[in-house]
């Protein structure tokens, strides 16, 4: 866990009381999770597909709409892959596609793949 | 067609004997001749191939530019105060056209 | 508005960690999205003085007359109400970071637990002589949209064709490197429509600047000769303004402007400052990892006022780290997994209106600095249809971007 | 001085290939270059088949460039010679040579005696990371090479 708890660590003492609010904020986000996921789908979505994510959303809108900017989610995961592969290899053109998707290992490709697909299928029941 | 405006930054005045800096910039794509354009027909070689200074009409700096000598050529040089007059920059263009200046300094 | 509506889990008594996040800008707006999507375990402030955000990335297209400028304005209600981030419209008026305390204009208190300041960008003071407040209200900087935009707009507008509109480009570093240049772009744009006799004359501090060859090529193709850029190096530097004659002066000659754009040495924020987070460059020094300040534990700075290494000051950049920044502080009070961050940015520059230039970095976060891993930029000779398609894209981007930040 | 003939555009390759050729016994006719384009023999071959004379590396040539640059476009170039200018004793002309741009003169730079200083700045174009040449003819015609590396990240001649 990189850089995980980098930020308190003034005194042992800091490092205790946090430590402390960690283990109920941890609590509390288990409990908080149950609520969320039937009130709303974008409540404590922090998991590794999810951040990646975040990287795509500063210029693909992921609600599903397109907007001049192709939409990414509802892809197969075998279409994502095929589609970042391709621009990484230089086949499909695309500068900035071409330099996010060489910015990528192909574990987060895959995390990436499933993540939207899983998205897409959510978006669908909505 | 514009006319590229040819700018010095010279000093007014200098001591005998002075060193004194002329700096010279003019606005000019310099077209290398070595691109082509959408057609892919080659844009022909525009650029100021000549420039020199004159005090008191004697040739006291120049320069041959190339084609690599960068857009808007720009340059700093170093004369030494002999007398007050006129000192007179021309820039030479492919194809003849010439852009000039001229400043006057006093030598005190 | 108020500050810190309860929401079910405190009012269960649960402990939830308290995040200021102080700046409604890219950055901020952004952190604050993401820290409450992240974690319902915490409560996630945002101050903001204004009401609503005009984006300074975009504004030369309303310059050129190609974009109103209330579609380059934004609101905080989607992160009020649907990210239940509070948002208060106040301004900080102090930050204690002993105390782990904000204090507001208005009078409240606020205690934290982490603080994300995204102050933006301050001018330096002194840097161009007579350039003050007041010299603003003449010769705006636009450099921070809203009004000074629309002010330099107006003077645009006014000003006789045949006029000389002078732009002042600052010295490196500064928000948005291709900003000035785009500028002149867009207005030549303009002028080249309605005041064809008009120059445009950039006064730069710099010797040259970011993309030049880009950017003269696309000044020949479209404005031959309505542009003249004079570097640094030939005029001297910039020296000071002289408002009531509408001047500016050089290390050399002085120069006569009809609309006078003057874009100042920049340097972090106010708060930065007054937070003691800058050092001796005029920037917040920080942990590229995390964005948590090398000078004041507990307090993170993102975006413009941030020192990130190779990283652009741009409102892509901004947001970037702004999420790195945020994930991180979600490992740190929540526990959740931390990955491997990814930086970047991109930027859509128009040359014209049909004519756009893209840019693509990629970068990595090191223990003590930002790195450029892969770099894109458009070249001289792109196809015109390559550059068209940039134009679509661009305004494709805006609407996402804007999305991601504030909807 | 000023008014002396203009320089052809010289390719590197052509001017390597004919002093290879010229070796061989060979005139004219297309030429494929005989010389590797790493080999640092080259920079005074090339001042050879230029000036005809072969030049002797200085240290009283000051050529000051970055060590990198981030655009190939317009790179600052700014060149001091130790030279008293008198008429006894002075530098003729310098000359600014890219050897792995398209066309390798860049700029010739003349001075008079008494009148200007050996020392000049300017921005040029650069192609490629390469070494660039400085090559001063001083007034008894002796020819002073220095040379300094720039590295950039993009082509400058388009």
């Amino acid at each position: 866990m990189p850089g995980g708890s980098t930020a308190v660590s003034a005194t042992a003492a800091h490092r205790q009381s946090a430590s402390s609010l960690h283990q109920f904020i941890a609590l509390s986000t288990v409990l908080s999770l149950v609520v969320s996921f039937a009130e709303c789908s974008f409540g404590a979505d922090n998991n590794q597909g999810a951040q990646l994510a975040a990287t795509c959303a500063a210029c693909h809108r992921l609600d599903g709409h397109d907007t001049g900017i192709p939409s990414i989610v509802g892809l197969s995961e075998e279409q994502f892959v095929a589609v970042m592969r391709a621009f990484t290899s230089g086949e499909r053109t695309g500068p900035i596609m071409r330099t996010m998707a060489r910015s990528l290992s192909n574990e987060e490709i895959a995390i990436l793949a499933r993540y939207f697909a899983a998205r897409g299928k959510e978006t669908q029941r909505r | 067609m514009f006319i590229p405006t040819p700018r010095v930054q010279v000093p007014s005045t200098a001591a005998n004997g002075e060193i004194f800096q002329v700096k010279a910039l003019i606005s000019h794509r310099m077209e290398t001749g070595l691109r082509r354009d959408d057609q892919g027909d080659v844009i022909p070689r525009n650029i100021i191939n000549r420039f020199s200074c004159r005090y008191n009409d004697v040739i006291v700096f120049g320069v041959d530019l190339h084609e690599a000598v960068a857009a808007n050529p720009y340059l700093e040089f170093y004369l030494r105060a002999t007398e007050s007059g006129r000192l007179e920059f021309v820039w030479e263009e492919d194809g003849g056209h010439i852009y000039a200046l001229t400043h006057q300094l006093t030598v005190g | 508005m108020s500050v810190a509506a309860l929401r079910p889990q405190a009012a269960r008594g649960q402990a939830r960690a308290r995040i200021i996040v102080i700046g409604g800008g890219v950055g901020g707006a952004t952190a604050a999205k993401y820290l409450a999507l992240g974690s319902e375990a915490l409560d996630v402030t945002l101050v903001e003085p204004k009401a609503r955000y005009t984006s300074c990335f975009f504004s030369n297209l309303y310059l050129a007359g190609l974009r109103p400028l209330e579609s380059l304005t934004h609101g905080y209600e989607t992160l009020a109400q649907r990210y239940r981030v509070n948002v208060v419209q106040d301004s900080v008026a102090a930050i204690d970071p002993v105390a782990k305390n904000v204090s507001l204009e208005g009078g409240a208190n606020l205690s934290y637990d982490r603080v994300v300041l995204a102050p933006g960008i301050g001018f330096k003071a002194g840097s161009i002589e007579g350039y003050d407040d007041a010299a603003m209200q003449i010769m705006p900087h636009a450099w921070s949209a809203g009004l000074q935009t629309s002010l330099l707009r107006r003077q645009l507008e006014s000003m006789e064709d045949g006029g000389v509109f002078v732009l002042v480009a600052p010295p490196d570093p500064f928000r948005c490197p291709p900003g000035p240049y785009e500028r002149a772009s867009l207005i030549a744009y303009y002028f080249k429509q309605y005041k064809p006799r008009a120059k445009i004359l950039i006064l730069d501090a710099k010797d040259s600047f970011f993309a030049q060859d880009v950017f003269e090529d696309g000044w020949n193709r479209h404005y031959p000769g309505m542009i003249e850029w004079l570097p640094g190096q030939f005029t001297g530097g910039i020296k000071g303004v002289d408002v009531k004659g509408r001047m500016i002066k050089t290390g050399g000659d002085t120069f006569k402007a009809d609309v006078a754009n003057v874009i100042p040495a920049q340097e972090a924020g106010r708060l930065a400052h007054q937070a003691h987070l800058v050092d001796q460059s005029g920037w917040c020094p920080i942990d590229p990892m995390t964005f948590e300040s090398k000078l004041q534990p507990g307090i993170h700075v993102i975006g413009d006022a941030a020192k990130a290494g190779n990283m652009a000051k741009s409102a892509f950049a901004s947001n970037s780290q702004a999420k790195v920044c945020a994930f991180a502080i979600l490992a740190a009070l929540t526990g959740s997994e931390r990955f491997v961050p990814h930086l970047f940015n991109t930027c859509f520059t128009l040359l014209a209106s049909d004519d756009a230039v893209t840019s693509a970095i990629s970068y990595s976060a090191e223990p003590d600095t930002i790195k450029i891993n892969d770099f894109f930029l458009s070249k001289v000779g792109d196809s015109a249809e390559t550059r068209r398609e940039a134009v679509r894209e661009a305004d494709g981007w805006y609407a996402a971007f804007t999305h991601d930040i504030f909807g | 001085m000023v008014e002396g003939t203009k320089t052809a555009n010289f390719t590197r390759r052509a001017l390597l290939t004919a002093a290879a050729a010229a070796g061989a016994g060979v005139a004219g006719g297309v030429f494929i270059s005989q010389v590797d384009a790493g080999d640092s023999d080259d920079d005074v071959a090339i001042v050879k088949q230029l000036t005809g004379k072969t030049p002797v590396e200085s240290d009283r040539i000051h050529l000051v460039m970055p060590r990198t640059f981030p655009n190939g476009y317009t790179v600052p170039l700014s060149l001091e010679i130790d030279s008293p200018m008198t008429e006894a004793d002075h530098v003729r002309h310098v000359r600014v040579l890219a050897p792995h741009n398209p066309l390798i003169e860049v700029a010739r730079f003349h001075f008079v005696p008494r009148r200007s200083e050996p020392r000049v700045s300017t921005r040029i174009r650069l192609a490629e990371p390469q070494y660039v040449l400085a090559v001063v003819e001083m007034n008894d015609g002796a020819l002073l090479m220095n040379k300094t590396w720039v590295e950039v990240a993009t082509n400058g001649c388009t």
